[in-house]
């Protein structure tokens, strides 16, 4: 899950991670009276969950009022990456002497959280990774003891000579950290963390996501949920017990396990079509997710045909079948619908199908160049 | 021979008092699997199949000498199943449930790591040698026996490609799902390195998917360590960046984790990546006939 | 530092341990009200910090308004070991169908926090442990993982066979230890704890000390402290450097070191003196702390003579002289005060000291002896 | 030959520029202890009586090679100090710091466990090995070489014995103060298994206090281990229960942690204990000659 700027500048505060003043605006009229409050340079921050906002021209300084509503202007109704700027936030625009990075991850590799740091702020660590990677220092935090305090000193000291530059840094990292274990994050960045011509170590720009299997422990977080269109759909399809996430072709997919719908959706693009979506139904038979699933796959306009893939391991192909049948009583569609079969009493399940007119196949690459070429029709 | 389980596994299984833990259990026993006990606090002296229940791990231990356990409790629950079983003495821990927090899983590991528990997902579907030891939600009856070690991220898919083997006269030593989820127990490389050394395995069959470096890293001990064929499939081409495609692991975050680059890895380690599944057991025939 | 029972079940409360309806009353109409707004069976409690006020009577049931309102009549105004009672609290009386005892300490030898259990609750620990050791249990805590959920339960099986009572007593323990830590506890007690007739696990008498070496961290802690008299000249002393026990004998002693300070009032009772007090003057020689020690010292009504104790190490034995000097420019008293001086420049020192007329002696017996003598004149 | 400290001793001083820290480096150094660098955050590249000074151990460690640290920084972050001492590959911490949270040390002690660092303290005056090194902020001149091992939970009471010991000409190989918290480092059992096994020291006194059992567990270990003589001496016979007497260890609660009670365990374990400090080597000297 992830959150707006604004919401990780609350968390920030939260933890007694200094950032910059701020307030966040809905209208034109906001900002003008938010930069009239603040009453000094500010800039001008598009609202988005997604990257790359200031090459999109989503960020704005403003030396005075006009110039943050004129910003404000521009930036709110903006189309940043498909997502559009409903609310920007106006931030006091504090001097900066230097640019840092801070982050923190869960690495796979060492399966610890990790702590990176580089002198290389202001600019996606991605980038400094591929051009400078001597300039990112890692460290990985042992889970049982945290991040002790000469830890965090002695990598602050790594980038800040001056001792009292130091001791604010290793106090954020500290925080951070703290941060980070009690909201389940999985990221948790600073970039840049900035320090002041008057010695203060700020944090400017802040991400956060968070891990979706700890919400249920994370109400706090959970509340600031503010999902897109698209997203609202996975979420609904997430409640229904299925994992959903839409693309953009037309052929529907609707499988059971989450590596089969991935393989399901690459062997349409092998065979040249364009699968419409990863969806996984998980290990049941029961109509209901069925016809839930259907409706969602249905919902998607541009879906021509549907391929459904069905290994039976545990569940048994011909319960799947059943469950189809019943689920096929109560969907009425004129779009193409290939069902294939196979693994456990797949034969059964098959000769079941027959009554519903579907077409039938038991290979996964039968069904895919089947549902193709429907799709085509 | 195989790795990992085989006959002389005793398994204990945790939660067994449940929908999932009861099911399977009853399935494991069928197969021929040695399931010596179960647990769920509160139901110490019931029966299940057969199978005597106790209140703690500890107390399943010492009654059974179970050395391997398989936890079904639900997620909120599971990283404290998973040390209890570390606790207790059981040397090798099946973790099916799905939707652990990241953060007990980082907790989990040093903890078994002081005690020298093996870790086997979570959020897998377990393992199996064939004819021997089925533990976790497999389908036994697609299994064969043979000479093919198999090593997997996904469920079903694993299901798909192994009826695929098993249909082209593979059988298999041990088939083991390492599970879907960022943060697992045993990687790629950690069971690439026991079939390495295992005298019966031939050669590996390893089901990648997008998300993490574990393929990358299976690739480059291919090419440093072993001297047995591997092949190769990724799932996931075509999936999207910043999407999760339903395992929690399986996300391509800034252009990293993509299955390009993972079968580049793969083909650069002189491992052959199937382009889709019919493809495994004929480029797996072509490197045995070689 | 300790505090009250009542304070203890605030604190249970704050980290979720049930505990019985209470109210804390300073008068008899207090108690009256709060056990007609209870309108139940209650126990009036004396709030003291000394062990064993069941015994003197300082704990009395009362099955309605009357027999409470002269509970509260005997206990307000009581005296227990020395304590005067000025506040009861007035509980509800739960039924009880079993008492048990639950217990965190720190243990010197495992180096960490030590959970006991038993199911001897309602008595004396340290009975339970002289006449029935073997049913105590106990679970030393590693203090990187803390208290597992499932340590907590196993422990819980082996007082409760019934799983719903297992698990509120499981979570009581992981609780508590919780609270433990986070204060700075060093001794948490529930005693008893309690099953009730409707199989709720409850936490009756509640008994909490804390590190006075982290009461720097602990503000929430610190507020609880209600010090009595002695206490409080204690307090003040260590507001000053001085490390100081009140005792029942008449001879002072000024010590600097804990270890020979305890060493000099032992060799006071060895050589037929009583001391008056354990003093450590720590290592200064401060003329200041000399004059604050001796006015604490010259408080005490009951002391006839002092004896001062110096080793000198790192601290120059001519400093301390020196220090002494000034005290006693400022300091009029006329109970004799004996001064021994010995290690670095002890020689010097005593030199200096001629001008005093104090008498000086170099050896710690010699001291001792000649203090029990003039306190005797 | 000496326990734990000798001239091989590479010190560090971390706090080294705090009022004590400095005072005592210089002491150190005038004794004749190898101090080769302080540590104070933030200081890198001060020198402090010729001792350079680093913003961490893990820099003065690569620096000088240092393998002993001694620790004088406030209570509040004494903890983090032993910790960094530790990680930074330091096998010997000597804490003189006074008032450390007891929870910090329960914190400190598995971490020091798992990269096998001893600690000698908190709250403690340090350990001297006549002539070869002095660290701590024990007084040089009273101590003498000798083959007497000699350890306390006191500071100035030690210098009060070993003072009596040297006037009386018995020379000491190494001296420890263990330090008058409840959590300490090295216990008695721990140093006398050293004396024990010092080819030098011939005969050992151990002065202890009221609280804890740490005296019964060494009358214990004299019983069962020792066959070198030991005399002892318990301070704190008047004490009452329940009052902290200066030291955060020294309480007798409940009634245990008594004088009587540790008197009785060195009694029979054949340990005498002198009644007063100036019994003290008239007792080891009939030990020594019989």
């Amino acid at each position: 899950m992830k959150i707006h700027e604004y919401q990780a500048r609350q968390l920030f505060r939260k933890y007694g991670i200094p950032v910059p003043e701020d307030v966040l605006c809905y209208t034109v009229s906001e900002v003008e009276k938010a930069t009239r409050e603040l009453n000094r340079m500010v800039v001008v921050k598009a609202q988005v969950l997604v990257g790359g906002r200031g090459k999109a021209g989503g960020v704005k300084l403003a030396r005075n009022v006009d110039d943050a509503v004129s910003a404000a202007k521009q930036i709110l109704g903006m189309d940043i990456k498909g997502c559009k700027v409903e609310k920007v936030l106006v931030s006091d625009a504090v001097e900066i002497t230097k640019e840092y990075y801070v982050g923190l991850i869960n690495d796979r590799n060492t399966k610890s959280v990790t702590l990176m740091v580089s002198s290389e702020g202001g600019v996606e660590i991605e980038e400094v990774a591929k051009d400078n990677p001597e300039k990112i220092i890692k460290f990985h935090i042992n889970s049982l003891t945290g991040l002790l305090d000469f830890q965090a000193r002695d990598i602050a000291f790594q980038l800040f000579g001056d001792i009292t530059q130091a001791k604010q840094a290793a106090s954020i990292f500290t925080k951070l950290y703290k941060l980070y274990v009690e909201t389940d994050a999985t990221i948790a960045e600073i970039n840049p963390l900035v320090l002041t011509p008057d010695n203060k170590v700020l944090a400017i720009d802040g991400k956060m996501n968070f891990d979706d299997n700890a919400l249920f422990r994370q109400p706090e977080i959970l509340a600031m949920r503010e999902p897109d269109e698209d997203e609202l759909v996975e979420i609904d399809a997430s409640s229904k017990g299925l994992s959903y996430i839409k693309l953009d072709g037309n052929i529907g997919c609707m499988v059971n396990g989450a590596g089969l719908a991935m393989a399901t959706m690459d062997m349409i693009k092998l065979y040249g079509g364009e699968p419409a979506n990863f969806l996984d139904i998980g290990g049941s038979s029961n109509p209901q997710k069925v016809i839930d699933a259907m409706n969602i796959l249905l919902n998607d306009k541009k879906v021509t045909a549907v391929m459904i893939n069905i290994f039976g391991g545990i569940t048994r192909c011909d319960d799947v079948a059943k469950g189809l049948i019943k689920a096929m009583e109560v969907i009425t569609t004129n779009i193409p619908i290939v069902v294939r079969l196979s693994g456990t009493n797949a034969a059964e399940g098959l000769e079941l199908l027959k009554q519903t007119n579907l077409p039938t196949v038991s290979s996964m690459s039968e069904a895919a160049k089947k549902a193709i070429e429907l799709s085509r029709q | 021979m195989s790795i990992l389980v085989n006959k002389d596994t005793k398994l204990v299984v945790q939660g067994i008092t449940g929908r999932d833990g009861k099911f399977h259990s009853g399935k494991m026993k069928a197969y021929g699997t040695n399931v010596v006990a179960g647990v769920s606090p509160g139901k110490e002296g019931l029966l299940i199949d057969g199978i005597p229940v106790f209140n703690t791990v500890a107390a399943a231990v010492k009654a059974t000498g179970a050395n391997t356990s398989i936890v079904f409790v639900p997620a909120a629950f599971a990283a404290d199943a998973i040390m209890e079983a570390s606790e207790a003495g059981i040397k090798l821990v099946i973790a099916i449930t799905e939707g652990l927090p990241i953060q007990d899983m980082l907790r989990v590991t040093p903890f078994l790591k002081q005690n020298g528990t093996l870790l086997i997902g979570p959020n897998c579907p377990g393992l199996i040698t064939p004819d021997e030891a089925l533990i976790g939600i497999l389908p036994g009856n697609i299994f064969k026996k043979g000479n093919i070690g198999f090593i997997s991220r996904s469920g079903t898919l694993t299901y798909e490609v192994v009826n695929l083997l098993t249909l082209n006269d593979f059988g298999q030593t041990t088939c083991v799902g390492i599970g879907g989820d960022p943060i697992a127990g045993l990687y790629f490389v950690d069971l690439l390195e026991r079939f390495e050394n295992d005298p019966e395995t031939i050669a590996v069959v390893v089901i990648g998917e997008i998300g993490g470096d574990a393929e990358e890293q299976a690739a480059q001990f291919i090419a440093d360590k072993m001297t047995k064929p591997v092949v190769a499939f990724i799932a996931g081409q075509t999936a999207p960046t910043g999407k999760r495609m339903g395992h929690a692991g399986a996300i391509i975050s800034s252009g990293s984790g993509t299955a390009a680059e993972k079968i580049a890895a793969f083909n650069k380690a002189g491992v052959p990546v199937a382009k889709e599944p019919n493809e495994i057991p004929v480029l797996l025939r072509e490197l045995l006939n070689k």
